[in-house]
């Protein structure tokens, strides 16, 4: 048991929380923190794991990756802000529509 | 030789047929008699012909010998005859709807007279008898009607039976269905009982014999005398002549059927008899004589059947004989459609008088009318002098419409019984 | 340059084009339109008569497209091909006719006909198919063309049958696709072959091909209105009358009587079929259809619909002749395909000359008809007669072969299925005509139509004598060397029963 | 010439033509129609440029940067990734040219961007050969496809969108999961190195399950489908004939190819539930179109239906593995012609009527007798029924199945084809009523028309053609090595 | 060494089951306000856990994109929702999201603990030691042109995704002004506390921003975190009620936004056309080339990054009238 690996656990924990927020709210803004709680679960497992070089200068890639990943995350959540602000301003609730299919 | 009748021939069949069409619209004068021309022509041709048509159906062929030569010369006095009665009633507009029809009987008739082989016979008497379905309900009231289906339910039956010996012959000869080749074939076979049975089944319908003969007697009551005349003889003639032409007589002994057949022959004659006696009218009168006479060729050909030795000792005898036969039927009806004719006539015409002359003829319809309002009064006076008993007799024997209707379906459900029975024992 | 690998794909085209150039067209264009089809239809004609001639002087005509890595769209000029593709050639050019007479001022003209040419154009890719996935794919495209043509009236009854149409081949083509992709998998051709092509298939595959088998005629079944799969054939009567004509007659359900001798000569090999015991069956269910449609057809009063339930009686003669399984039989069978396909054609043409003119209907309202459309009722009263089989009409030669191809085989029950099935014919065909020619008028027709001193219109009258005429001509000269019955010879003894 | 369509790198020509059309139309948005469709057609032409090239040197590799594989990122293209660039230039060109009559002004300079940046993301998803790299595609891809989703605007567009946006967020966040596990398990994210080092082991095996869900869930595979028939039922009509046609193709393609490469030679049951899940997508998918009142979502649901025979392949690949693959390939190309014409018919009646609503479609399918004809013939293919694409590979699917006597799969297969017979007619069937016209109507570009009907035309035409595109799609053995044919 | 690595082990416990309780308060917290506070905090703790991980860019780029923009985004978003939750006359729309769903669900937590439990588990089957990629990143690096192994990767080894990246950006800016509209820029009177500290800031945030840019090739930073700076230094001044001129909203707008993938695009052109492969730097002109690039980038990205926080699009009268 390394740092590497509890903070890929925790990562791990991170992600099925996310998931479980997802699932069970209905409110989007807070399926949106959903979805940002749980990349951040996988960057961390990423991340976390690629201290395992033995070295004191981790894998570089992943910390590439993560990088790209996180700016990935921020333009989601703004386009899902956005689809979310105009459709509120559709339906006055800020929740998906309940009479479309799921 | 057969280059010079090759045309006629031709004509003969194809020219009735081909005036059916103009005849339609009574386009042409006198078209029954137009149609008889060149059968007559042929009677006076001197020496024997023969036409092969191998391009018809699965070939077939026309000649003529002194046998034919008898039945054409009945046939065309009894047309000529039938003709002339129906032109001399010109003012029934039934007249030019019949005609077609008349010429299509006249075409069958002559075709299967003609005709050297089953296939030939078989397809041209189909035609005379659908053509005599035409005639006998032209007249379009509910009593030709009826007699009309009767007579097609016979007609239909004897030809299901007719072509299930077709079909068997030609099995057996392996397609070649001349007379000669048919009668040589099946007298050597398994199946040619089956083959008798079916054949003398589908002629005996055709012809009207006892005890498929309802359908003459109905339609007897109803039909115009041209047509009762050509009932009366074409029908019973061509039925002889088919089972002569189709039946191995002479060839084959089959003691059982020719057994059955007399007695049915001898119960014909009796019937008639009985019925001769009981039922009054002198329409009907041709109905009986035609059962009895019947019933006397039948006997005949049940005698050849059994003992072919008899039959062919007369063979020589057949053609003449049916060529009488007919002949003698046919003036039978004739004379005694005449004079019922006479007697009815008042009642036809005049109705058509008061309709088809405007210009006035009405003293005389006047005249007319009132005789037959009397003649009216005495027929049904003479119909209740009639004995109750004598009625009663009649029922058990015919019970009128229903038993029409009865005696149609049985004799099919008769029909295909035996046609199990006979495969069951082919097959055993 | 193989000028011979051409034909069978010029066939083809000289009805698709004209089809898809017309739906194209205005719906004024009458002229053009009815050149196009004209055109269209003569040309196929000579491609058909220069490829009799070839094929009975032994020429090849094949067109090979690839289809599948495995699998080609064969189109291929046999002898049987020929005969179906001369019917229909044939007729497309009298039904067009008769449809042009039919349609005037008809709203949707340019849609009938476009559809009208797939139609045709099926039917013949039917006839020219070469293999069995050729076969399902044009088999396929007839029930697609011709649905349009089942609902053209655009009526809620015309929709319900279009719908019940649907149900029902696709259904059947469903079971076609999976019997044939099934054989696919077993043999690795689809090739149709003289006397078949499973013959050296191992014992341990009958079990399947026995549902092959009936797989496959279920499949063709639905088409071809075997009892019970003809529920949609009577509802299709709402149709047009031209299209009831071709349905009945020549596309629809002779493809698939057409596909069902094809499955049994050139897939499975008559021998080999009756070898694994699948022909009695089936003659048995084609023997249950021709009773049952005729009994069905006795009780119809709309005489659309009683002419439909004869056809579902007469088609099946064609299975039943082909499942005897013997040479003779198949004759009558075979020709039969031509033969019903005539006397139908005519008696549907009747049938609509009878509405347009005078709008009749039903049997009811026929009383005297014969005197005010001679000619129409001519035609029709040649057509029921072959029906019945009564001779010289071409119906007869059917029966005959039939009759004798059955004895000949031992089946002597067929004798029985055929006598009754004429009876009924005969009891459901002749009050017709004795309504018609021997009672009275009534006092007026449902719905006149005039047409100067004619009883109706020249394109209405003369398709029906033509086709009259016809099967009058081909039972009376069946034994000339090219009428059907000789074609239908030469088949059998070219391809089913070359020793 | 021959030696020119070697020489340039196509591939890259593909990723960049359509990314800089893209920036292009963003800032110019005036000219944008025009500058799309030149885009759109030069792509069209590079992949027929790449065609050329790997019919002619085989695999297509090009290591971008010109670091090899591990440290780098390599672009890579066979015979399956050609059949998915094909399908995307052909059915992107003919919506393009859809979408030129039917997004005016503003609307236009919103499309257009969008549209040719998702071009980009999908050429470049078709033509990677490394997991995380994927991942990126995946995400370009399906914010784009969001973006385009909720076009429309007002509340179903919306609301379509956003479960869409989360459903493709979740999906693409398990697959990253599952990139990460395959990364530190095996150390590398090329693919064709991990399929020489993977082996059976946890993280293999939770990272098959992380990927394959997320990529089902992008996918729609019953029952992760639940966001695609609102999504793709309220956008616009070319949109959603890009949906359905090309995006979900997209994320197929991936799972796809990690099967083929990566997780297939594991074995172990997946493939089976694979199947099941396509099995329960055709029938669940069926009946809910025949179901449906509304054109739009009976074209969604059926696009959830043959979805399912995508999967169907699974299970039927373990010994056939060449025809089931090539009956998958078969059936996403011309599903992707015969659904775009779908919809894009759909979007001309819709314009044409102002509504979608079957039971009143009547006169609206009869004066539309182009567009009415393209959703027939594309109906054609998606029932399955020769000649036509979807019929090439339903034969090649159910010759599969029956060679292993696979039943339940065969008789799922036909089932699925009957049902979806049965709705198609029910849309075909009203545009022979008589129903009076209810409607005003509004006129339809002749072009909007003849783009629906030659790509539905395609559909058929791809069954004739089986033969040489099998034999392309072939290039570079992507599904393995033949079977023994029967 | 005991003692440190003791401390090291107390640290790291504690900061990871910190990051699960305020990810497990973001998600619950009744009340989404104090929800998104949380998760900025979230945000900065995960920024001390990359540090931990020896992962220094990250933790840059989350302080400022994942914690801090991502934040901005959030609060923006929460007030223009309870604007228009307002509007919609629904009163209690808040409350009753802050009360939704607070009873705990028992399937979905049952059947996501054994997926946790099982990638916990295969996450622990994972081999204790694995150099992955940094052997042959180290061995590349010199070729690279940055000395900064991270910068190494996204520009150079793996440039193609930064690529990549910029075009999602683009894509996530075009979405939302698809989505959300036009408006016409409307300049805003700050509160003074506001307007001063923006003005004071906005220079040293550039500042910053070139400075990390510059750093990025041998050290933490890079264009992400440069650029991330810079749009924070746009919502800094978007916040105090600044708005781009309107003529300056057009064309020259999407022009620096375009300016990343453009210049990558160029960069990929040219390299193909020198001979090289895709992204294929000359070994020479690879720092120089590299520089470039990320300049544009960080341009790009801070101007994406403040446009996605403003949501709607500028309007321009010319091009919209």
């Amino acid at each position: 048991m390394s740092a590497a690996f509890l903070f890929a656990l925790v990562g791990v924990g991170l992600f099925s929380l996310g998931l479980y927020a997802l699932i069970v709210h209905a409110h989007l803004l807070r399926k949106i923190l959903a979805i940002n709680v749980m990349g951040s679960g996988v960057f961390l497992v990423l991340v976390a794991l690629a201290k395992r070089t033995g070295e004191s200068q981790p894998d570089a890639v992943p910390h590439a990756l993560v990088i790209t990943g996180i700016v990935v995350a921020v333009s989601a959540t703004a386009l899902a802000l956005t689809l979310m602000l105009k459709l509120t301003a559709e339906t006055g609730r800020a929740e998906l529509p309940e009479d479309q299919g799921k | 030789m057969n280059e010079d009748i090759y045309g006629i021939f031709l004509l003969i069949v194809v020219g009735p047929l081909l005036l059916a069409i103009p005849a339609l619209h009574s386009r042409v004068p006198w078209p029954r008699h137009l149609a008889i021309i060149p059968a007559l022509l042929l009677i006076v041709f001197p020496g024997d012909a023969s036409l092969a048509m191998p391009w018809f159906l699965f070939g077939t062929g026309f000649a003529v010998d002194g046998e034919v030569r008898w039945i054409l010369v009945m046939s065309v006095a009894v047309w000529l005859t039938a003709a002339t009665v129906a032109k001399s009633s010109r003012r029934n507009p039934a007249y030019d709807r019949a005609t077609p029809f008349f010429l299509l009987t006249l075409a069958g008739n002559l075709g299967a007279v003609l005709a050297t082989d089953l296939v030939g016979f078989f397809s041209f008497s189909t035609l005379m008898g659908y053509g005599f379905y035409g005639l006998v309900v032209h007249a379009g009231d509910a009593e030709a009607r009826r007699a009309g289906r009767l007579y097609l339910i016979f007609l239909i039956v004897a030809d299901l039976a007719l072509f299930e010996a077709l079909l068997l012959a030609a099995l057996t000869t392996g397609g070649n269905l001349q007379y000669v080749v048919v009668r040589q074939a099946m007298a050597g076979t398994s199946s040619s009982q089956l083959y008798l049975w079916m054949a003398l089944a589908g002629f005996a319908l055709k012809a009207g014999i006892w005890p498929v003969h309802l359908w003459l007697s109905t339609t007897f009551k109803s039909a115009p005398l041209s047509t009762t005349l050509l009932l009366g003889g074409v029908p019973v003639a061509m039925g002889l002549l088919g089972a002569v032409r189709w039946l191995p007589f002479g060839e084959i002994a089959f003691y059982v059927l020719g057994m059955v057949i007399m007695v049915m022959g001898v119960a014909a004659i009796l019937y008639a008899v009985l019925m001769f006696f009981m039922h009054a009218p002198l329409t009907m009168f041709p109905v009986w004589g035609t059962v009895a006479v019947t019933g006397l060729s039948v006997m005949a050909l049940g005698t050849g059947l059994a003992h072919p030795a008899v039959w062919r000792q007369y063979e020589y005898l057949t053609y003449p004989f049916i060529a009488s036969l007919g002949m003698f039927l046919a003036a039978l009806t004739f004379a005694i459609g005449r004079l019922q004719d006479k007697r009815q006539a008042p009642e036809v015409d005049l109705q058509r008088v008061e309709v088809l002359s405007p210009w006035g003829e009405g003293g005389m319809g006047v005249i007319e009318r009132w005789a037959e309002d009397r003649l009216l009064i005495l027929r049904s006076l003479w119909r209740d002098l009639r004995l109750k008993a004598v009625e009663q007799y009649q029922r058990i024997f015919d019970w009128g419409k229903p038993a029409v209707f009865i005696w149609g379906w049985s004799a099919t459900i008769t029909m295909f019984v035996f046609l199990g029975l006979v495969f069951a024992w082919l097959a055993g | 340059m193989n000028w011979d690998a051409w034909i069978p794909l010029l066939v083809i085209a000289s009805s698709l084009l004209p089809g898809l150039i017309i739906f194209f067209l205005a719906e004024d264009r009458k002229r053009l339109r009815t050149t196009l089809n004209l055109a269209g239809a003569l040309v196929k004609l000579a491609l058909v008569c220069w490829m009799l001639w070839g094929v009975y002087h032994e020429h090849h005509y094949e067109t090979r497209l690839t289809l599948l890595p495995d699998l080609e769209l064969v189109l291929r000029a046999g002898p049987l091909s020929l005969l179906f593709l001369t019917l229909s050639t044939i007729l497309w050019l009298v039904t067009t006719v008769y449809a042009i007479g039919y349609l005037e001022d008809s709203p949707h003209r340019s849609r009938f006909f476009g559809f009208f040419s797939l139609c045709v154009t099926a039917t013949v890719g039917v006839a020219l198919s070469g293999n069995l996935i050729t076969f399902l794919l044009f088999y396929e495209l007839l029930t697609l063309s011709t649905y349009p043509l089942v609902v053209h009236r655009g009526t809620e009854v015309a929709r319900r049958a279009g719908q019940s149409y649907l149900v029902h081949t696709i259904f059947g083509g469903a079971l076609l696709l999976l019997g044939t992709v099934w054989l696919y998998t077993l043999t690795g051709t689809l090739e149709f072959t003289p006397r078949g092509f499973l013959n050296d298939l191992g014992e341990e595959h009958r079990p399947a091909l026995v549902i092959i088998f009936a797989l496959l005629i279920a499949g063709l079944g639905v088409k071809a209105a075997l009892v019970p799969l003809h529920g949609w054939l009577p509802q299709a009567m709402v149709a047009p009358a031209p299209v009831s004509a071709l349905l009945h007659a020549v596309a629809v359900v002779k493809a698939g009587a057409f596909g069902i001798v094809r499955v049994i000569y050139d897939v499975f090999g008559v021998d080999f079929a009756a070898g694994l015991g699948v022909t009695e069956p089936l003659a048995w269910l084609a023997a249950t259809t021709i009773i049952y449609g005729s009994l069905r057809a006795l009780f119809q009063d709309d005489l659309k619909r009683r002419l439909a339930f004869s056809t579902i009686s007469q088609v099946s003669y064609i299975t039943l002749g082909v499942a005897i399984a013997g040479p003779i039989a198949t004759i009558g069978g075979v020709v039969h395909l031509v033969h019903q396909g005539l006397m139908k054609i005519t008696l549907f043409f009747c049938a609509g000359n009878l509405a347009e003119t005078l709008g009749i209907h039903k049997v009811s309202e026929m009383s005297g008809v014969g005197r005010r459309m001679p000619w129409t009722m001519t035609a029709f009263t040649i057509g029921a007669f072959g029906m019945i089989g009564a001779p010289p009409v071409a119906g007869f030669i059917s029966k005959w072969y039939l009759g004798l191809g059955a004895l000949e085989a031992g089946q002597e029950w067929v004798i029985f299925v055929l006598a009754g099935s004429s009876l009924l014919n005969a009891a459901y065909f002749l009050p017709i005509l004795h309504r018609a020619w021997f009672q009275e008028p009534q006092d007026a027709w449902p719905e006149e139509h005039h047409f100067g001193n004619k009883e109706t219109a020249w394109a209405l009258l003369l398709p029906p004598l033509v086709t009259a005429l016809m099967a009058l001509g081909m039972g009376m000269l069946a034994s000339a060397p090219f009428s059907p019955l000789g074609w239908a010879q030469f088949i059998s003894q070219r391809e089913f029963y070359r020793p | 010439m021959g030696a020119l369509l070697s020489e340039i790198s196509w591939g890259v020509v593909l990723i960049l033509l359509p990314l800089a059309g893209g920036i292009a139309c963003f800032l110019f948005p005036r000219a944008a129609k025009v500058l799309g469709l030149v885009s759109v057609f030069a792509v069209l032409l590079s992949v027929s440029g790449l065609g050329w090239n790997i019919k002619v040197n085989g695999i297509y590799r090009h290591a971008i940067g010109g670091w090899n594989a591990p440290l780098g990122i390599d672009l890579y293209a066979d015979g399956l990734s050609l059949l998915m660039l094909a399908a995307t230039a052909l059915v992107g060109f003919g919506i393009s040219v859809y979408s030129a009559d039917y997004f005016e002004r503003e609307d236009a300079a919103r499309f257009w961007p969008i549209w040719l940046l998702l071009l980009a993301a999908l050429n470049a998803l078709f033509l990677s050969a490394d997991v995380f790299n994927l991942y990126v595609t995946l995400e370009l891809m399906g914010l784009a496809a969001v973006a385009l989703a909720a076009l429309a605007g007002g509340r179903d567009a919306l609301g379509g969108a956003m479960r869409y946006l989360l459903a493709s967020l979740l999906g693409s966040l398990a697959y990253l999961f599952g990139v990460a596990l395959l990364y530190h398990g095996f150390g590398s994210m090329d693919i064709a190195m991990l399929a020489v080092r993977v082996e059976a082991s946890p993280a293999v095996w939770a990272a098959l399950g992380l990927m394959s869900v997320g990529l089902l869930l992008k996918t729609a595979l019953f029952p992760l489908h639940f966001w695609l028939p609102p999504a793709h039922a309220s956008a616009p009509a070319p949109v959603s004939a890009l949906l359905s046609a090309l995006v979900v193709k997209g994320s197929f393609y991936i799972l796809l190819r990690l099967w083929l490469e990566i997780f297939g030679p594991l074995g172990g049951g997946v493939d089976t539930l694979f199947g099941l899940l396509g099995t329960g997508a055709i029938l669940w998918g069926s009946l809910q179109a025949l179901r449906q009142t509304r054109l739009k979502l009976l074209v969604a649901y059926s696009t959830v239906a043959q979805i399912g025979y995508f999967f169907i392949s699974f299970p039927l690949a373990a010994s056939a593995g060449v025809t089931a693959w090539s009956a998958a390939a078969y059936l996403v190309l011309s599903h992707a012609l015969a659904k775009a014409a779908m919809f894009l018919a759909t979007g001309n009646v819709l314009r044409f009527g102002g509504h979608d609503r079957i039971a009143d479609l009547d006169r609206v399918v009869q004066r539309l007798p182009l567009t009415a004809c393209a959703f027939a013939l594309a109906g054609v293919s998606i029932m399955g029924l020769p000649p036509s694409g979807g019929f090439v590979g339903k034969w090649l699917l159910l010759q599969a199945a029956l060679t292993q006597d696979r039943w339940d799969l065969v008789s799922v297969i036909i089932l699925g084809g009957v049902l979806a017979a049965g709705y198609v007619f029910k849309v075909i069937g009203h545009a022979f009523t008589l129903a009076d016209i209810s409607h005003e109507s509004r006129e339809v570009p002749a072009k909007m028309e003849w783009a629906a009907l030659l790509l539905a035309f395609g559909a058929i035409l791809l069954g004739f053609l089986a033969s040489p595109v099998l034999s392309l799609v072939g290039i570079g053995v992507p599904f393995g090595v033949s079977e023994v044919s029967p | 060494m005991e003692a440190l690595t003791l401390l090291h082990w107390t640290f790291d416990i504690l900061l990871g089951l910190g990051l699960l309780w305020l990810g497990w308060r973001v998600l619950t917290s009744p009340d989404l306000f104090n929800a998104i506070v949380l998760f900025v905090a979230f945000g900065l703790l995960m920024a001390l856990a990359w540090v931990r991980l020896d992962a220094p860019d990250i933790a840059l780029a989350e302080a400022a994109i994942g914690a801090g923009l991502t934040g901005a985004l959030l609060l923006a978003a929460f007030a223009k929702l309870r604007t228009v939750e307002k509007n919609h006359d629904i009163a209690g729309q808040l409350e009753k999201g802050k009360l939704e769903n607070r009873s705990f669900q028992w399937w979905p937590a049952t059947f996501l603990l054994v997926v946790a439990a099982g990638l916990g588990h295969t996450v622990l089957s994972l081999p204790h030691y694995a150099t992955g990629l940094s052997a042959e990143v180290s061995a590349n690096l010199k070729s690279s042109g940055v000395s900064n192994p991270v910068t190494a990767v996204l520009l150079n080894f793996r440039g193609y995704d930064t690529l990549l990246e910029m075009v999602v950006l683009l894509l996530a800016l075009l979405g939302v002004w698809s989505i959300s509209g036009s408006a016409l820029p409307r300049e805003a009177a700050p509160g003074p506390i506001l307007d001063t500290l923006s003005r004071l800031l906005t220079p040293v945030l550039i500042l910053v921003a070139a400075y990390l840019l510059w750093v990025g090739a041998h050290a933490p930073g890079g264009a992400f975190q440069a650029g991330a700076v810079l749009g924070a230094a746009g919502v800094l001044l978007l916040l105090s009620g600044w708005r781009l001129s309107s003529h300056l909203a057009g064309l020259p707008l999407r022009i620096i936004l375009v300016a990343g993938p453009v210049a990558f695009v160029a960069m990929a052109v040219f390299t193909m056309l020198t001979g090289g492969q895709f992204l294929e730097y000359p070994r020479a002109e690879a720092g120089t080339l590299i520089l470039f690039l990320e300049t544009a980038a960080t341009l790009s990205i801070g101007t994406t990054l403040a446009a996605l926080f403003l949501g709607e699009r500028p309007k321009n009268k010319r091009e919209y009238p």
